[in-house]
């Protein structure tokens, strides 16, 4: 009999700590869960339907499973996860919000899901319909003119955008060479700068954690195809000189680049079109409530000013005078950057979650989480060095430098501290300008009473010791995972194991 | 108003008394006046629960439904298979779907033993040593593969078949705006790629089986390759791998591919899995995210994301890719799937495709009129002229029922029809589709 | 601020071992997560609606939670709970096989579920097909004549049989008063026959752990109703003597009852109905995959001998020559024993899980049920004390008594330390004939490597420390739960705490 | 063929050689010979996944459902009340639906827990300080009420008002011939109960608001029960406790009820839930499962099933019921319901429902042949009668689509129809549902 773990839960930490053996290990030859519709159709072999060149003698190996110890695996493996449906998720720069229920059964109509995306305009007219009102949408959250909902994601957004940046400057006195992002940027912007084809110049923060503007100007040219920036930025700040930045940047023709990760901030306060910005992406998974799955899927819309729209992907849906939506490609489009219509059923979220708010309530969520940050922010106050301490937005930063030369407490420490305490860890040494960085956002669906339990657990860790928490976690399902020896001696699938 | 944000009235009076401020707007007092929007956003007032539900349901219901409305004969790289109760109710847990990206790992083995696990199994199914944690879907995947060959081989220009997927082509294009790389247009014989039989190209990028349904000679191409230091990129339908030999059997260097065909529902295309797997010797190159297996500080096993000196969050602006947020979600459920159909269920599954397919074929051809667009083998997909062109043959189908497949550009030469078969087709559904055909083009 | 105990995972073991707050503790004034239709009605205030003397001041104080807060609250008490999906379940007589997802897809069905269950039957044939085809179904897998769906749980099948027990008598020689059941019985059957107004009356049994015939001999005379029976028994042996059984409790003019909660384990290999039965019931939630629900909701149909169909209770739905469904009472119906049809969506399930198996797949369900059982009981022999160690059926018992003399070695122990192993626990004090009982039922779900580990497990038990396995579990959500306490100093709501 | 049996035929001989026998069939040699079914089931062969679901859509495509097909008027102790997604996808997760009764508390304090809440929550609702774990449904909780009553005072005879639902009071009459209880049948007068002046009761058993939708006079029911020396028993409809006094607030002894309206749809009748509470002094004649709270070995606290000596594993023919597996997952789902409406939402719905009722009825009535069947107050529920029999107005409106109400039995005077609304119930519908009542009686 092969050998196999068998159906205890020897995973989920209800009852133990053993770990749960991969679906390889409890693979029994000959098993399977399948089960297939009762077609009819003549049962050819194999090697009738497929010239032998092809043709496999063996099928691809799989687990051997029965639905039974897949669907135990599985669950075991749920038990073993953090979540926000668990708890609070103060993942600076993430907004980890929750995410409604509601939302859910909207994304999972069959009249949504059941859907080919190749079908005629015709045969989809609701979910072009829904595309092209998410469009409008997001144009007037964000105060610009068109919008593609093609990019997956945040990351794809900006590439997109840069995409732009360079259609318009190739037809309005050529090509540029240089886009200026800021130091505290998130590592997508530069990554992204590289595959738009630019190269990155980096302007530094001044001691307020802005724009160091004079330094900016000594940076501007004609060879400056644009900037990027987020506002509020990393730092959780806004950015109060943006319309002299907006202003010197259009000055030498560059164009204004909105990197929308922290736009939860500011919904219905104000908008980047008002700022000056001429390229806006969003993620929906953010500042919507798409959840996040473990790593996506999310949406990367991308909205942009009226001069840009002729450039958009495409092709996007568009209301005909007839009342019927078509298919259109924009005049001067950069083209496709999605296979097909973008995340399409992420998107159907987050139109849920935009109708179910409203404009007034999407103001309600920027208010209430910028004053969730602000009052943990003043809460943690002489607990944790705070290097920007002013009044922020969504998000803070603050820092275990002093504690880090008083103690030995390092940020990595508190985050692995805060995971025996229950909640999940802030984003650490994220942005790089800030030392031993914990950045924090505890989003606007956090109760004060969660806030209070998060602020005493904070301050517990500030006081505790600081070589016992070096060995934290040990109440998580494994205890402090060795990064280093992962990366030294790679095992990157079941199969590469000695 | 904000049916989502707990705080009551009396909480936020006591928290801004405690903040020194009188009125929420005061916490905004860092935007500048002029750049304060006035009136609020133009958009309507929030809708109650049950109210938004049913305008999404009106919004559903302007649909015509795959299963219900529509037989389904579409393929083109997404396709209509089942999706077991198992897969929905397993992979869509709350803690895999409110997760964020691993990086705490003490408290998330769920998502990160599911993606060792997802990354094995694609590296099963392609033939190859090393898989990432997905990418966003068939052409972001080709995109990469392009950025990992240039990368490798310092060279600019890569040979393109036109039997890659024309959307995912286009999608190629559009990035080598910004990345410069060349693409030269490789056409189809016969149903097959006809390679330049020299060059100096970064790589060449085909599709197996290609978009036309048609098996790709991958052999071919591995010579090619070969004499020409290109890499060999291969697009690869993961259904295939019950039947068909493996890319990386023929020598693949990147197999990437589109993963709708195992968990996830047609969705009116996203979201949906890029997949990414290569040989071991460029994992330093591999976008995205890589979970490997560890230990933990007491030496159990333990799983976490590695390499992560490849990733724009450390390396950026020389990252090997721009990709942070990805569709881990939509790889979970890949790995459930196909876990769910094991070994024996792919090779059925496979088998169940080729046969409705070859079924539904054969009886195509029978009506006068109808030609094959090409004569190479073919697996679950395949590509015939009619005398009507393919998108009035689609419209007028449709009044019968039918999705009859995916109206063909001009490049493939006009009035083609791509039409595919999943196991979910009956030999009831697939005369029904023939007849109606046979009544549409005359 | 009220004092609430905040978002953290608290009670998520994945994050130590808190508890979780009630949600009373995580109430906050003024707080809801409703959200109505919008509907145009008038708004009259409730002074308009309701004369003062019946309207109260004040709501019924609920909870006051967020949507987000609730969700996260029964989250984590999921994490705090053990299930099939997480891992085995052996507990004995309890039949804790998978529940295949299949059949919740089909008891969620809208077509089923939307229906009210006054509808008139033109608009409800749907549901009348099913619940005639499940009658007919559940006939031929037990030999019976007729059934009714309405009992929603074993032991109201019990009493229903009982019931109809009274009918019969009542028009066949008049009222009896005895009722016969073996030691070894469910405490269900003696429960039912109290309120059935009979009086209980027990056989023992002989040292093979079959009913002592010789005994029941004794106990038959014309003023014995009936008989209940479980068979296979409660110790998982067939009672080989059943047609001696039937005739001589038939010759004394009593009726035979089967107490269908062990059916599992002779699907398609033998029926009741040809043991000689004239009434039995079935455990929907046991036998046919309705999954427990921690405590239900199950469904316990009867299903009866020709001569006792028209006492069934009514109505039922009856298929004319028209093809049309109609309700119809049975001519001596005892009348209703449910609200409505019984528990509907549980028999859908039910039904499911009939179709998936066919007459076939469900013989291979007993096969393999029993298979494991004898399987494991091999695995054990010469580890526990086997009392009857006979082939066995679907379940068996073993028993600590050797090991609590050798070394003070509990069945409680047994199972507090299964818990930690990774194992649900087994039954344990059950039969009551047996010292030290532990009733184990594999059922026919778990793997050979499944069981494997589980003998392994209860094998490294049974040679570990006896005292430190009293103070087993350590590794689960909470440990050893003070029971006498809670009856001694009763809590039953919060709100009944000093 | 059995899908769900993992072993394979390996797995299957190598076990049967361990045990030492050469086919399964040996395993049932204990089964005598002349018993073995010969031929197996008479069973149509197992299905396979996809043909199973396809199947029960076919049965559930023949129903016409609430809301698509029929707008539902009906109640009568099933109501057409949301059920939101919160409820449907946090109440039955996996844990709590494929646990079984918690025996092990140290692995089950997730359902015992939830049952603490839902004890908790219904003693807030009724006015009572013990609840149980859960009944079959509404009239098996009047059956135990009953039982609960002559255990207590020794007596046999039950004052039994013709307000409760006819359907439960069938129930009741089926059990008695068990129990030999004797119901003595209360008429009704212009909609409330006239109980007789004297007697030696063990109970009297009341509905609140009545099957009529009348609200009943609980003190002077109450004031009998003093005089009489009987238990004041009451079946309360959940969703009044947002607008009316509690029954205990009227001093009710037990109070049950049918636990539909929260968190459960209609369901063709059930699985639904029976609502038991009582005053403490009963709690050890409390029929079923009782969680309490304690504290483990660490004095953690921790929840347990508790006096467990009432129960018929211990107490066996003397335990205070039969009742075993109930319906625990119903009643987790109802705390989750009331614990998403919250205070102010429960008494919003409550507000909801009697609006709708209040102008539905006013509508109705100014159709003349159209009379009230009873003048009492109402809550959300009312009585009818017109020119047409109830159950042909319900077959002829069913046409228009509505589901029009429950007809009557002839006990209430012939003709009657019981009509409720719900908060799911606009303006439009009703103003609908009142046009074609009038264009069906005409
Ligand atoms: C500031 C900022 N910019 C860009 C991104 C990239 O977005 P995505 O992960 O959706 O690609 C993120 C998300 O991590 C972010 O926080
Ligand atoms: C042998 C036996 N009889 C009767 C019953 C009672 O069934 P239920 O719990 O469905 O009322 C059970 C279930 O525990 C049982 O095991």
């Amino acid at each position: 009999m092969p050998a196999a773990a068998g159906g205890r839960a020897s995973s989920a930490p209800i009852m133990g700590h053993d770990n749960e053996p991969t679906i390889f290990e409890l693979s029994a030859r000959g098993r399977t869960a399948a089960s297939f519709r009762t077609t009819g159709v003549p049962e050819w072999d194999a090697e009738e339907l497929v010239p032998s060149p092809h043709l496999r003698d063996e099928p691809a190996a799989i687990a051997e499973i029965s639905e039974r110890d897949l669907v135990a695996h599985f669950t075991r493996l749920t038990h073993r996860q953090y979540s926000v449906d668990l708890g609070a998720y103060p993942l600076g720069s993430c907004t980890m919000k929750y995410n409604p229920k509601l939302c859910d059964d909207a994304a999972s109509l069959p009249g949504l899901t059941d859907v080919h995306p190749a079908a005629p305009a015709a045969l989809t007219q609701g979910w072009m319909e829904l595309l092209a009102e998410l469009e409008q949408a997001l144009c007037s959250i964000t105060g610009m003119h068109a919008a593609t909902l093609q990019p997956p994601a945040g990351a794809a957004g900006e590439l997109t955008g840069l995409l732009l940046m360079r259609a318009w400057h190739a037809e309005h006195g050529g090509q540029r060479h240089k886009v200026v992002i800021p130091d505290s940027a998130h590592g997508t912007n530069p990554a992204s700068v590289t595959l738009g084809g630019y190269e990155t110049v980096t302007v530094p923060s001044d001691d307020r954690g802005l724009v160091d503007v004079a330094a900016l100007r000594e940076r501007l040219d004609d060879d400056v195809a644009g900037i990027m920036l987020t506002n509020p930025n990393t730092l959780g700040l806004f950015e109060e000189d943006i319309a002299e930045i907006a202003g010197a940047v259009h000055e030498v023709g560059g164009l204004l680049y909105y990197d929308g990760a922290n736009l939860n901030a500011i919904l219905g306060v104000t908008r980047p079109g008002d700022m000056g910005f001429d390229i806006v992406h969003m993620n929906l998974h953010k500042t919507f409530a798409v959840p996040h799955g473990g790593g996506g899927p999310g949406a990367g819309p991308v909205a942009v000013s009226e001069r840009l729209a002729p450039y958009l992907p495409g092709p996007r849906p568009v209301l005909g005078d007839d009342g019927v939506y078509r298919w259109e490609q924009p005049a001067q489009s950069i083209g496709r950057v999605h296979s097909w219509h973008g995340n399409a059923l992420a998107l159907a979220r987050a139109y849920s979650y935009i109708l179910a708010n409203g404009g007034d309530g999407l103001r309600r969520v920027a208010e209430a989480a910028v004053l969730n940050a602000n009052w943990l922010r003043t809460r943690l106050r002489g607990i944790y060095d705070l290097p920007y301490d002013r009044p922020a937005m969504h998000e803070f930063v603050a820092s275990t430098s002093a504690l880090k030369k008083a103690k030995g407490l390092r940020a990595l420490d508190v985050a692995k501290r805060l995971l025996e305490e229950g909640f999940h860890a802030p984003t650490v040494y994220f942005p790089l300008i800030v030392d031993e960085a914990l950045m924090i956002e505890p989003t606007e669906t956090e109760s004060p009473q969660t806030l209070e339990a998060l602020g005493d657990a904070l301050e517990r860790i500030a006081a505790g010791d600081a070589e016992d928490a070096r060995h934290a976690p040990r109440t998580t399902p494994v205890g402090r995972v060795d990064e280093a020896r992962a990366a030294r001696q790679l095992i990157p699938t079941w199969d590469a194991r000695e | 108003m904000g049916h989502y944000v707990p705080h009551t009235d009396a909480e936020i009076a006591q928290m801004l008394s405690s903040l020194g401020l009188s009125s929420l707007d005061e916490l905004f007092e860092t935007v500048p006046e002029a750049l304060r929007l006035a009136g609020g956003l133009d958009l309507a007032p929030g809708l109650s629960e049950p109210d938004t539900l049913a305008a999404m349901e009106r919004l559903a219901d302007r649909n015509r439904r795959a299963g219900r409305d529509l037989v389904c004969f579409a393929g083109g790289g997404a396709y209509d298979h089942e999706v077991p109760a198992t897969v929905r109710r397993v992979a869509f847990r709350s803690e895999f779907v409110t997760a964020y990206t691993p990086y705490q790992p003490e408290v998330a083995q769920g998502v990160l033993q599911a993606l060792f696990e997802y990354q094995t199994l694609l590296c099963r199914l392609t033939g190859m040593e090393v898989a990432n944690a997905s990418l966003y879907d068939g052409a972001s995947a080709c995109v990469e593969a392009v950025n990992l060959a240039v990368a490798a081989t310092g060279r600019q220009t890569v040979f393109l078949s036109n039997g890659v997927n024309p959307q995912w082509r286009e999608v190629l294009h559009t990035y080598a705006a910004g990345t410069g790389h060349q693409y030269v247009a490789c056409d189809l014989a016969g149903g097959l790629t006809r390679w330049p039989d020299a060059g100096e190209p970064a790589a060449l990028l085909v599709q197996y089986p290609n978009y036309l349904g048609c098996l790709e000679d991958l052999a071919a191409a591995r010579q090619l390759a070969d004499r020409t230091g290109a890499l060999l990129l291969v697009a690869f339908d993961p259904v295939a791998a019950g039947l068909l030999h493996s890319p990386g059997h023929f020598g693949a260097d990147v197999v990437v591919g589109e993963g709708q065909p195992f968990g996830t529902p047609l969705s009116f295309g996203g979201p949906y899995l890029g997949m990414f797997t290569c040989r071991r010797e460029h994992v330093r190159r591999l976008p995205g995210r890589l979970v490997g297996e560890t230990v933990d500080a007491d030496g159990r096993r333990a799983y976490v994301t590695t390499l992560r000196t490849r990733e724009q969050d450390i390396r950026r602006e020389k990252a090997s890719s721009n990709v942070c947020t990805n569709q881990t979600l939509i790889a979970v459920a890949f790995a459930v799937q196909l876990a769910w159909l094991g070994t024996s269920g792919l090779r059925d599954l496979a088998l169940r495709c080729a046969r409705g397919t070859r079924y539904a074929r054969d009886a195509l051809l029978t009506i006068d009129g109808v030609e094959p667009l090409a004569d190479a083998p073919i697996f679950r997909e395949f590509a015939v002229t009619s005398p009507v062109p393919g998108d009035v043959l689609v419209e007028r189908m449709a009044d019968d029922g039918f999705l009859a497949g995916i109206p063909l550009g001009s490049e493939y030469g006009d009035r083609g029809l791509l039409v595919s078969v999943t196991e979910r087709r009956t030999r009831d559904e697939i005369d029904a589709f023939v007849a109606a055909f046979e009544k549409v083009i005359r």
